[in-house]
């Protein structure tokens, strides 16, 4: 009966690999592990975006429009609409010039919480309590 | 040489571009290379912005990544997949993916 | 009208290459121009048919065989397909199979090349 | 002893990343550890059966099949080998087909986890 | 924290190794990153060697790529796959793939 | 009836993609493709190898020891054996500060040619004289 913390890191853009998708869609099966575990054992994960990866935060993604494939957006408000924590590193924010409005959240699907941008300390303190990392 | 090099990546690992001699030379940036046309860094544009030659950026993949025009550095050309097409056939005899 | 051969040799899915290779050989193709199109390495699972259409990820099976009825040639390297368990009867039908010669080969009456190399 | 759980996301051929989590895995488990293996993305084209080994080629039939029978568990992502054409026939006997969550759980009892990130 | 970070690529585009503050920090160079272990530019060895950790690189792929031990700098420990199980298992609790 | 030249250009270490040992074995195909073309055409590749890509011509790489594949090194003595033109940028050597006894040759083999250190310069001349430039 515990809980294992993980972290998955998010360094790299989108649509250059599969990486940063598959950390979203990884984080989302949290939800799901229970029915592989024994009662009360849980796993929770915080999805990170440092350096480039930030750029995967950005609303209006236009991928299914152009490439006929779901968005790292879309991605990223399931996440929000299953409660993942979701935390972008706002020097990286502030380096590349992305204000807060051009986040993406999924408050118009009800989602309860937000993208939260955090000094890169917090992200530091996210891999130290955490079980295990996981870098995308 | 008439030369038109793709730029696919937001940061490279070779360093061709910077050494090649091109008298007639286009940047193309397409995919994760739209990033240099719509981003600056500590508000600076992309060294790539500052070479000698015809920049262009692909719409199609400036949209994918949530960019509008309004984005992209005034030195950089937006273009469709139509308007590559001609670009490569009529204004460059080589082409170069890095 | 001109010729232009695109050699494919990035992994499909992911790095979005494949995906922006078949949408300039559809849009040159509509043009009226010729192409061609070569996939090695890891590009040659691509053409593996059978592919299930998920929203989530690039596929390959539907454009390549729209581009193959627009009378763009499409080969694929034998022996990269072989070595990842791909057996000819399992490939999209009008994909050729062949070696690396046949790159050349169409490099050899083209106009323009482009080659997309590898991540 | 301990578990260590690796996760592959690379493609198969060419990076070395599966061929180095293979040689990893043999290693770890010779010294009785537990191992678990979790391909999702473009590795899981390593789990495709019929590979057939040219020299010139990272393989990854024979390692797998060995693994599996020094007790390593291996899973590969269900939704992303159909993506790419490959139906649980065509892959290697003793791999199993499931979700990430999968990963997840058995990183839950591991003591060791090397997550080895795409391309 | 006591973290190992497989470093596997010579160019790395990220940036993460520079930021991080790790207190037990392991370095393993494995595939394209035992370039780091082995290469010099320009007289120079690559600045993760200057890191605060302990450094690693696999014989293996420092064979595979027409190394021997006495190419690699002094401060790195060459080591086989079975003794980065060890390292794994003993003097590290998290494990980083960059 | 006319020669088309081709200029690749190996700009990436071995063993982190195929590219270098892809570049190769395209390169050497020119030997075979006569049977595709018509009496008196023919294909002239000259491999050339720049930046990190340099690192490719190192000798001594136990490849097959290690990991039962066919090294880069065996790719390239097969080139020098067909009289392949095989350019590596002088620069880059100095720069890595490799050798010239450390650069793979085929003599043992019997081949007539070897891998040329030559200037930039040249590969940049090698590279306006022909009619495609492949980047690997």
């Amino acid at each position: 009966m515990a809980d294992v913390k993980l972290a998955f890191i998010v360094q790299r853009p989108p649509y250059k690999s599969e990486n940063p998708k598959l950390a979203i869609t990884h984080a989302i099966a949290y939800q799901v592990v229970e029915i592989l575990l024994e009662e009360g054992e849980t796993v929770t994960p915080t999805l990170c975006f440092v350096g480039d990866g930030v750029l995967a935060c950005i609303k209006d993604q236009k991928a299914m429009d152009n490439y006929g494939i779901t968005s790292t957006e879309t991605h990223l408000k399931n996440a929000l609409l299953v409660d993942l924590n979701v935390l972008v590193c706002k020097e990286d924010l502030e380096r590349f010039g992305i204000s807060e409005e051009r986040i993406i959240d999924a408050e118009e699907m009800g989602a309860e919480v937000k993208i939260q941008a955090v000094p890169f300390a917090e992200i530091q303190k996210t891999m130290e309590s955490a079980n295990h990392v996981l870098f995308f | 040489m008439k030369l038109a090099v793709f730029v696919s990546d937001y940061r490279n690992t070779v360093d061709t571009l910077e050494r090649l001699d091109v008298e007639d030379l286009g940047i193309v940036f397409v995919q994760n290379g739209v990033n240099h046309a719509a981003v600056k860094e500590n508000g600076e544009p992309s060294p790539l912005l500052q070479k000698k030659a015809r920049l262009y950026a692909l719409s199609e993949d400036l949209q994918t990544r949530g960019f509008t025009e309004a984005d992209v550095d005034g030195r950089v050309k937006v273009i469709d997949m139509g308007e590559l097409v001609d670009i490569i056939f009529n204004d460059y005899e080589k082409l170069a993916w890095l | 009208m001109g010729t232009l051969t695109i050699g494919c040799f990035s992994s499909f899915i992911g790095s979005m290459n494949l995906d922006f290779a078949f949408k300039l050989a559809s849009a040159a193709a509509d043009k009226g121009h010729k192409v061609n199109i070569w996939f090695s390495g890891n590009a040659t699972t691509v053409t593996k048919k059978g592919q299930k259409h998920l929203k989530d990820y690039s596929h390959g099976e539907t454009p390549l065989r729209e581009l193959i009825e627009k009378g763009v040639e499409v080969c694929t390297c034998e022996a990269c397909n072989l070595a990842r368990g791909i057996q000819k009867p399992d490939a999209v039908e009008g994909v050729q199979w062949n070696a690396m010669q046949w790159y050349l080969a169409k490099i050899y009456g083209s106009d323009r090349v482009l080659h997309i190399g590898g991540e």
